[in-house]
């Protein structure tokens, strides 16, 4: 396990540096100038001559590059260029947000899919079936900026049980954060539904048609215990692992509705990052994502092999 | 021993019959016929969509803005005057262009990297997936942000980006599904034969992920069209005054608070008839060829 | 059918069943009108070929047939209730107490993620135990079904087990609740002989003992005949020779049951000597239209009235047939066309050999993890000659002809020369010549032929590849091989998937002479065949023996094959040669204690019950073999510290005969020494054995 | 003009005293401060907090705020401003003429990253700006200019005066400024709070409202959702097209400002398909001004003339013809100029609110005439790119829709847009008549002397047509019914000191 662990980590690494890399071209090529973005296009010239100067971005790109570096393994995050401030303080409070917003949504989302995938399973073929994975598929295609409207427009604006905007007020306890929190997962949950429930019904049917569920059905075990001792188990599998390569998703791509709730994630702070050319803000970000990326999916992997004892043990045939 | 890293949305299929008997099965099962029905129609109206929209989908008439679904407006109009019927019928055009092209691009990609990563194994898988976990952690928008620098506002930019988001989902998919073929006898008399890697990979081993690949592609194909819509709401998508499902729903999804759903509702739902057609036929093809 | 109705309730009372299954809107039926009863206590066996309906007989029993299948009509009485009558609930306790099934795969019976303990215990604990006591009892069972160390089982995860262990698993869970039937289907085909046979003996006793009635589901007659007290021939859906097992295989009374007999080589077969017979044909589709007896498209004493006329279930005392002739059936002669072939010519052992391997070794793996799959062996291979390779799984034999066949590099300092010629380890290097001499036929033809590409293309890519023919040229050899191995241009346009076992196997062979081979490595090549289409596969390669005078590696682990095919037997066991030398010896002896364990585990066709050498201690462990002899710590004959301290070399004996054993030659086993005296060839068969006098 | 005294809150009857007034804005892009901020969001930070010499009224006439009186010499080169006494920062200290020197000496320092440097490019300079006495400071101008007042007013938003020891470090220093109202908190990610300021200079006029709440909206569509959810109750700044949900809905205010602030549509006079003024009149009266103005502005616009000169200008010479579309005149120019047959170009279109819609009804009416647009839409930063002629499609492409803010006196637009040397010059027309034209203008003190000018710019634009000014749009902002006493300035900007909320 250890050396699994060891060479995980240094897979890892890699994956950091290749990130990083790619980010920083990106920065690099991205459009205009970043005094000219922050004073705006009607600036002097001299104004912004001497804010770039300020920002120490006449320096050489190269060398930025492996200054940020270095600060970041020195936990230095550097200074944003728009705020002009520490990239600490506002990716933590980004990230901290954003993992609010997608626990929340896993945790409506996962079960919801998982009963749903199971459930269209055992009905196989049936309208149920139909169903399901074809709800699933139309929930998945609607654009969240058209779900999110209207479930804002509907629960927000016209009943006006629920808060419009994502972000509670400071200071507020757990349930009422999930409360400001619940909207906004309405869309994401319309999402990952159809995809998560669509990978554990396929799971399942697969374990559904096993020998080994045949024995326990034979053993005269009722339906019930069979389904949650032998076909749940061996059918999670697969749908650990699609969860874990959403999160990627769930951390990053999370643009569209955290404007429309008017909520601080990370999303949205890559997006201004990325649209202000704000590099240290931009790569921190990606890499801080790229992190939790990353161990998501080892847990993932440990996840999967808990669930397998023939990975977790190894085979001594 | 780690965990195949993108399970298969449904368990790689055994054996096809051969092609008529195929297409017999196909036209059995009514999901299918129905799934193929709607997508016939949109791709009609993508290519002759002119014929039937009783409109120009273009001109503009600022004054007639978001008239109701009424007699001669059918669906009602858009902000700016334009006939919204007819703008779904031709907004199949770019959707219909765009939403494959880019999902051929990724799965065309994905597979190739996919056979290549779970057939060389080794280093290759090493190093290729550690590229694949860095294109899966890089946020969609700065790549989308770099191409749209790079090559300018396009469709191609869309379809590029699309694509490149999406291969490494389907390289994972492939890649486990070949982990598994590779162990099969018929590769080593392949290799007994004396055929090269590239020809067991792709003429031997490709064909047997196929149905796996069809089914991926068909689920990837219903996020490209997500995603197409989601890059025009942040500005980098299809352009205006493209009649776009994605962008028009985009264009007007603000003005639902002021009551005017229609601009928004009817693209919306021919997306999703579209997306769920595409998929009724592709499940309908990969049960065909379990059997 | 007075006479199944017996005085005492029998445990099971099958009547008139009939099932379809629907397939695209179509119904096949596959079970016409099947009725048997099995008495209290009485082991009842179903034969026939695959696909005749067997697991769907057993499947229906339990009422756990698949979605698409159907009853059509029938009754199912199970200790004289209604079973195809019983709600949910009685269903569940049925199967609960009274009935348990075990079926082919014991690896995937199991579930791979549950320990052995809670996937026993549930069985229990179902019949209202305590977790304790669940646990205590699992012991106990597993004891019972002689597991030495029962603890470390129920603490395993099933892939931590051999087969030979899970398989005693299942069957202990199936017996835990003593249920009145036990089921059993293909019980052993995944399995070793020697542990196949273990198992079996086990269950046998067990059921003796708790007076269990057991369902047997085999293809191989000769387990059948050794376990059974009554059979039931299944052809097509229809039982057609039914009754006590000695009469049904010592006078058949239909032409199926005497067909299949004669398709097994018996020990004393050879094929110099006597030609197999198959049945021609194959089973119909379970979906046409059937007019008269099914089985008459392949029987030889067919006439009109059997094509027209359904034969009725004619009733001879105890047993009966559904032939018109019966009475006559024993005499079915084999069909011309069989005898066609002349014997292969004798092998001209003072020639060069075609290919010699040299110091063979082969290591998976490095540091502790390394194990050696073969172990520096060498043999050679004559012209014309079948080198046949025994041995349990795991003992090496894929391997060595991978090596062979330079799919997987040897240890260096082995050599591998055909005619003559030094050939490259690895595939990659072999030019066309060395590609072409050395070819191979995989075991499973599902896994080696691909599944998408239809046979013309198969073998044609192989023509292009090997003979290095195009166009024309090409065509016209691919017409020539159609010709030799029977496939038509219809199976040409085929996808594997379309064809029969047989006809696979066919295609698969075909390719591997595409380029006319010096030497062709079979591996298993009919293991995963029917009896009736095993003849006619090894007739063929004997045939393109003969014409060809090519020679093979004959891997296998049924005994029976090796020895009709091969002039020459090598033994193996955990990566070494133990005992080489001509078949007649290897299998007469003096012989190595292992071969010894090897034959006395074959089931022979006559009553008796096999005495048995039994091996001691569990299955080896490849990754740690013991030291000194491998085989020592299992070996019935083990002499003491020597076996455990230093490997015996391989021994010569006389000419072309050694045996790798510590055991002076006076006290090496020999035929019939600890196993029964060769079986007498049955009057019956011997009859109708092509002789052919040399 | 000459001073009178401060504002008095225009507040009506029901206006309650304390309360807090919840806004909605866009987060600010920037870090606050006075000198650097150009966007809403940070602008918005310190408007209630500072305080400027002069106030611009919405209709552009100029009250004394700081300020009590002044008065320019008599070319205009040299202004004299007379402060208000009494006048105090929060933290108690008096504002003195030295805070108002260094103030604008900070705004015109080349080297200190101010926004305002454009505004006072060739106007003012560091060191222009002296304390003569206490209560009076002198500007000395670079160049003879009449309207400069406003460039010291309210309209130029950068102009709040600060406390001569200013850093540059807003935040740090605690919010400076000697306004009604004080920074309570201020998070960047979320929003800011204001408390009254107890110690303001003028305690006849206190702020009504106990505090101000503002919250931060990445679009403007969530903001009008809250509002409509209740959870604010006014946004500083919304679209005409995301208006559309409240405008006629009476529980709501629609406080709607006109404004000089254009889409402004330029064409490259000095090569490519529009180097031949005869095809830019051609487009420019393909365009259907009134149904753009009616259709897609919903009337809350005013009708462009193809000039800075806005109709809200007191010195616009309204004399001057209105251009409209007139398809036949536009062809026949076609075809003089030799492109009867029509062609094809490509239109950059910057991707903000209304202008990609504005673009397509551009694109319809060119089409008329046989002009194929294909438009390329850019999100700012590309359309700006390094704001830097020769890599910026802004300045480079052959013609292209800006987005350009209002302005209290059409100086900048004339001197940067048209000026041949202007910085903002995308046209690259270069006419020196123009450049004549455009330094009388500036230097007209008179206003009958400066409508003259303007007539004269006018005509000259309409005939070269470098630049399609086909209206100019109100700034608009929504508040609920309960919200009273908000003063609107042209430029966007919400003075929020004196509002209150009613019963
Ligand atoms: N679920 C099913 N749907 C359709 N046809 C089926 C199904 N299961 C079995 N069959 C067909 O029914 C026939 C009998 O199948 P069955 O498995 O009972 O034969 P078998 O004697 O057990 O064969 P084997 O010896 O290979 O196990 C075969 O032709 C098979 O193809
Ligand atoms: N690629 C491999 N890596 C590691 N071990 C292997 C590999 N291939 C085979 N082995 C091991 O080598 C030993 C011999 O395998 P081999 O397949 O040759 O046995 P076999 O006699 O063919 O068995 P069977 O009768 O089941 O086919 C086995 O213990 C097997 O687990
Ligand atoms: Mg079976
Ligand atoms: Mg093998």
């Amino acid at each position: 396990m250890a050396r699994f662990l060891l060479t995980r980590l240094g897979l890892a690494l890699i994956t950091l540096f290749l990130l990083s890399v790619l980010v920083f071209a990106a920065a690099e090529i991205f459009p205009g100038d970043v005094a000219s973005k922050i004073l705006g296009p009607t600036a002097d010239a001299r104004a912004i001559a001497a804010l770039n100067t300020e920002l120490g971005l006449d320096t050489p790109a190269l060398s930025r590059y492996l200054h940020f570096i270095g600060g970041f393994f020195r936990g230095d995050l550097g200074v944003s260029y728009t705020y002009r401030t520490p990239v600490g303080p506002l990716l933590l409070d980004a990230i901290l947000n954003s993992l609010k917003l997608a626990a929340v949504a896993l945790l409506i989302v996962v079960p919801l899919a998982i009963g749903g995938g199971i459930v269209a399973a055992l009905r196989q073929g049936t309208l149920v079936d139909r169903t399901i994975t074809s709800l699933g598929l139309a929930a998945m295609v609607v654009p969240e900026f058209v779900s999110g409207i209207v479930v804002l427009l509907v629960f927000a604006v016209w009943l006006n049980v629920l808060p419009v905007t994502a972000t509670a007020p400071p200071g507020s306890g757990l349930l009422t954060q999930v409360k400001y929190l619940i909207l906004p997962t309405i869309p994401l949950v319309f999402v990952l539904f159809g995809y998560i429930a669509r990978v554990t019904r396929a799971g399942a049917v697969e374990v559904l048609g096993s020998d080994y569920v045949r024995t326990a059905t034979l053993k005269g075990l009722p339906r019930r215990t069979v389904i949650r001792r032998h076909v749940l188990r061996n059918a999670l599998p697969p749908t650990v692992t699609v969860v874990a390569t959403q999160i990627g998703y769930l951390f990053g791509g999370l643009v569209v509705i955290e404007i429309l709730f008017n909520y601080r994630g990370i999303g949205l702070l890559i997006f201004n990052a990325a649209r202000g050319k704000d590099f240290p803000l931009l790569e921190s970000c990606v890499l801080v994502i790229g992190i939790l990326y990353l161990t998501v999916t080892l847990l993932a992997d440990l996840a999967y092999s808990l669930l397998n004892p023939r990975i977790r043990l190894g085979s001594t045939t | 021993m780690s965990a195949p890293a993108h399970p298969a949305p449904m368990p790689v299929t055994a054996a096809s019959s051969g092609g008529r008997s195929l297409l017999r099965s196909l036209v059995r099962s009514p999901a299918v016929v129905v799934g193929s029905l709607v997508v016939a129609f949109w791709v009609f109206c993508a290519v002759a969509g002119e014929l039937i929209a009783p409109r120009d989908p273009f001109t503009v008439e600022p004054i007639a803005g978001l008239l109701p679904p009424s007699g001669d407006h059918l669906f009602g109009t858009d902000s700016l005057g334009r006939d919204v019927f007819s703008r779904v019928l031709l907004g199949a055009r770019d959707i219909l262009t765009v939403a494959p092209l880019a999902t051929l691009l990724g799965v065309v990609a994905g597979t190739a990297l996919g056979l290549l990563m779970g057939y060389r194994r080794g280093l290759v898988d090493a190093v290729t997936g550690r590229l694949v976990d860095a294109v899966l952690a890089l946020p969609t928008v700065v790549v989308a942000l770099m191409a749209l620098t790079a090559f300018g506002p396009s469709n191609q930019t869309v379809i590029l980006v699309i694509g490149f988001v999406f291969s490494p989902y389907v390289a994972r998919t492939v890649r486990t599904a070949v982990l598994a073929e590779r162990e099969l006898e018929y590769v080593q008399a392949a290799r007994v034969r004396g055929e090269g890697s590239l020809y067991i990979m792709f003429v031997e081993i490709l064909p047997n992920v196929a149905p796996l690949v069809l089914v991926e592609a068909s689920v990837r194909l219903g996020y490209a069209i997500f995603a197409v819509a989601t890059l025009s709401f942040i500005g980098f998508g299809i352009q205006p005054p493209s009649p776009d499902w994605g962008l028009s729903i985009f264009e007007s999804y603000g003005l639902i608070n002021g009551g005017f759903w229609w601009p928004t509702l009817f693209p919306a739902m021919a997306i999703a008839s579209l997306v769920i057609s595409v998929n009724l036929v592709a499940d309908g093809i990969s049960e065909a060829l379990e059997r | 059918m007075s006479t199944l109705e017996q005085d005492a309730v029998p445990t099971l009372a099958v009547r008139d069943l009939d099932v379809a299954y629907t397939v695209k809107g179509r119904q096949r039926t596959v079970l016409r009108g099947l009725s048997f009863d099995i008495a209290a206590g009485q082991t009842y066996g179903l034969v026939g070929e695959s696909g005749c309906g067997k697991s769907t007989a057993a499947m229906a029993i339990v009422r756990h047939l698949a979605a698409n299948a159907r009853v059509r009509n029938g009754a199912i009485r199970l200790n004289d209730v209604d079973v195809l009558g019983m709600n949910r609930e009685q269903l569940r306790r049925m199967r609960a107490l009274d009935v348990s099934m075990v079926y082919q795969e014991p690896g995937r019976a199991l579930n791979p993620s549950m320990p052995i303990a809670d996937q026993l215990g549930e069985v229990f604990v179902l019949a209202g135990r305590s977790r304790e006591q669940a646990r205590a009892d699992s012991r106990t069972i597993l004891t019972r079904v002689q597991i030495s160390s029962p603890d470390r089982v129920l603490d395993a995860y099933p892939h931590q087990l051999s087969g030979g262990m899970q398989q005693r698993v299942v069957i202990a869970m199936a017996l835990a609740t003593n249920p009145s039937l036990l089921i059993l289907d293909e019980p052993t085909t995944a399995l070793d002989a020697t542990v196949g046979a273990e198992v079996l003996d086990i269950v046998a006793g067990l059921s003796r003992e708790l007076g269990t009635s057991v369902l047997l589901i085999a293809h191989n007659l000769a387990l059948v005949r050794q376990m059974c007290d009554r059979v039931g021939v299944l052809y097509a859906g229809v039982l057609v020779d039914e009754g006590p097992a000695q009469q049904v295989f010592e006078d058949p009374r239909h032409p199926y049951t005497a067909g299949l007999l004669q398709c097994i080589p018996g020990p004393q077969h050879q094929k110099h000597t006597a030609r197999l017979v198959a049945i021609p044909g194959a089973l119909p589709a379970p979906d046409d239209p059937a007019v008269g007896c099914l089985y008459s498209p392949r029987c030889a004493l067919a006439d009109d009235h059997c094509r027209t006329e359904e034969p009725p279930a004619f009733d001879l005392g105890g047993r009966h047939s559904r032939c018109f002739h019966h009475e006559r059936a024993g005499e079915v002669g084999e069909p011309d066309e069989q005898s066609a072939g002349t014997p292969p010519p004798v092998v001209d052992y003072d020639a060069e050999p075609v290919m010699v391997l040299d110091h063979a070794s082969k290591t998976y793996g490095r540091g502790e993890h390394a194990f050696h799959a073969l172990n520096d062996v060498s043999l050679s291979l004559w012209r014309g000659e079948t080198l046949g390779v025994v041995g349990e799984s795991g003992s090496g034999k894929t391997t060595l002809a991978h090596l062979a066949m330079g799919l997987a590099p040897p240890d260096p300092g082995a050599n591998l020369t055909v005619d003559g010629q030094r050939v490259r380890h690895s595939r990659g290097q072999r030019d066309l010549a060395e590609a072409r001499a050395i070819q191979i036929v995989f075991q499973n033809p599902d896994a080696a032929l691909n599944r998408r590409h239809a046979v013309r293309r198969i073998i044609g890519r192989s023509i292009a590849k090997l003979a290095g023919l195009r166009g024309a040229a090409l065509r016209e050899r691919l017409g020539q091989l159609g010709r030799d191995f029977k496939l038509g241009p219809q199976h040409m346009a085929m996808r594997p998937l379309r064809l029969s076992g047989g006809l696979k196997q066919r295609v698969a062979i075909a390719r591997a002479f595409a380029g006319e081979p010096t030497v062709v490595l079979c591996d298993e090549p009919t293991s995963a065949l029917d009896v009736s289409v095993q003849a006619s596969i090894l007739n063929l390669l004997v045939d393109l023996q003969v014409n060809q005078g090519v020679a093979y590696l004959f891997v296998s682990h049924d005994l029976a094959v090796v020895q009709y095919m091969s002039d020459r037997i090598v033994v193996m066991y955990l990566g070494q040669v133990m005992e080489v030398g001509p078949a007649a010896r290897v299998v007469d002896g003096p012989h190595h204690p292992y071969t010894e364990v090897l034959l006395s585990a074959v089931p022979t066709m006559d009553g008796r019950p096999a005495q048995r050498v039994h091996l001691r201690g569990d299955p080896p462990d490849s990754r740690h073999p013991p030291t000194g002899c491998p085989f020592q710590n299992r070996c019935p004959r083990k002499i003491g510290a020597i076996c455990e301290e230093e490997l015996p070399a391989l021994r010569v004996l006389d000419e072309g005969h050694s045996v790798r054993c510590h055991l002076p030659e006076g006290e090496l086993p020999r035929a019939g020494a600890a196993a029964p005296a060769r079986p007498q060839v049955a009057p019956p068969r011997s009859a109708r054995l092509a002789k052919q006098e040399r | 003009g000459s001073g009178s005294t401060s504002t008095k809150p225009s507040a009506t009857a029901a206006a309650q005293q304390g309360g807090t007034l919840r806004v909605g804005i866009s987060a600010p892009t920037s870090p606050i401060d006075p000198v650097t901020a150009g966007n809403q969001g940070s602008i918005a930070m310190f408007l209630p907090i500072g305080e400027y010499l002069l106030q611009a009224k919405p209709d552009l006439s100029i009250e004394p705020a700081l300020a009590e009186s002044w008065s320019p010499n008599d070319d205009g080169s040299v202004w004299t401003v007379k402060l208000r006494k009494g006048v105090t920062f929060q933290d108690g200290s008096p504002m003195t003429a030295k805070d108002v020197a260094a103030t604008f000496d900070r705004l015109a320092d080349p080297n200190g990253g101010s926004i305002a440097l454009s505004v006072f490019k060739g106007i003012l300079n560091k060191g222009g700006t002296t304390a003569t006495d206490d209560q009076t400071v002198t500007f000395q101008l670079e160049a003879p200019v009449g309207n400069f007042p406003y460039l010291i007013s309210s309209d130029n938003y950068s102009a709040v005066i600060l406390p001569a020891d200013y850093n540059g470090e807003y935040e740090k220093s605690g919010f400076p400024g000697t306004g009604r109202w004080k920074m309570d908190s201020y998070d960047a990610n979320r929003g800011a709070t204001f408390v009254r300021n107890e110690k303001y200079w003028d305690s006849s006029s206190m702020a009504p409202l106990d505090s101000i709440q503002f919250s931060f909206f990445a679009d403007e569509q969530p903001a009008l959702l809250a509002l409509q959810g209740g959870q604010i109750d006014v946004v500083n700044q919304i679209s005409v097209q995301n208006a559309r949900a409240v405008l006629d809905n009476p529980a709501y205010n629609i406080i709607s400002t006109p404004s000089a602030a254009a889409r402004v549509l330029h064409l490259r006079t000095d090569e490519g398909p529009w180097k031949d003024k005869r095809v830019r009149q051609a487009f420019a009266l393909s365009v259907d001004r009134s149904s753009i103005v009616e259709g897609l502005m919903l009337g809350r616009a005013d009708l462009g003339n193809d000039s800075p000169f806005a109709p809200i200008f007191p010195s616009t010479d309204t004399s001057v013809p209105q251009r409209a579309k007139d398809l036949a005149q536009a062809k026949q120019l076609l075809s003089d100029a030799g492109v009867g047959g029509g062609f094809k170009t490509t239109l950059n279109v910057i991707n903000q609110l209304e202008i990609p819609s504005y673009a397509v009804l551009i694109q319809n009416g060119a089409k008329e005439v046989g002009i194929n647009l294909d438009v390329i839409l850019q999100d700012p930063g590309t359309y700006y790119g390094s704001a830097q002629f020769g890599s910026s499609p802004w300045l480079d492409s052959t013609a292209g829709i800006t987005d350009y803010g209002h302005r209290s006196v059409p100086n900048v637009y004339l001197t940067a847009q048209l000026a041949s040397q202007g910085v903002w010059n995308s046209a690259h027309i270069k006419d020196p008549k123009l450049d004549g034209l455009i330094s009388d203008y500036i230097a007209a003190v008179e206003p009958a002397t400066q409508t003259k000018t303007a007539g004269a710019i006018q005509t000259l634009l309409l005939e070269e047509t470098p630049l399609i000014y086909s209206y100019f749009f109100n700034f608009l902002a929504v508040s609920t019914d309960k919200v009273v006493g908000i003063v609107p300035n042209a430029s966007g900007q919400l003075f929020l000191s004196l509002a209150a909320l009613t019963a």
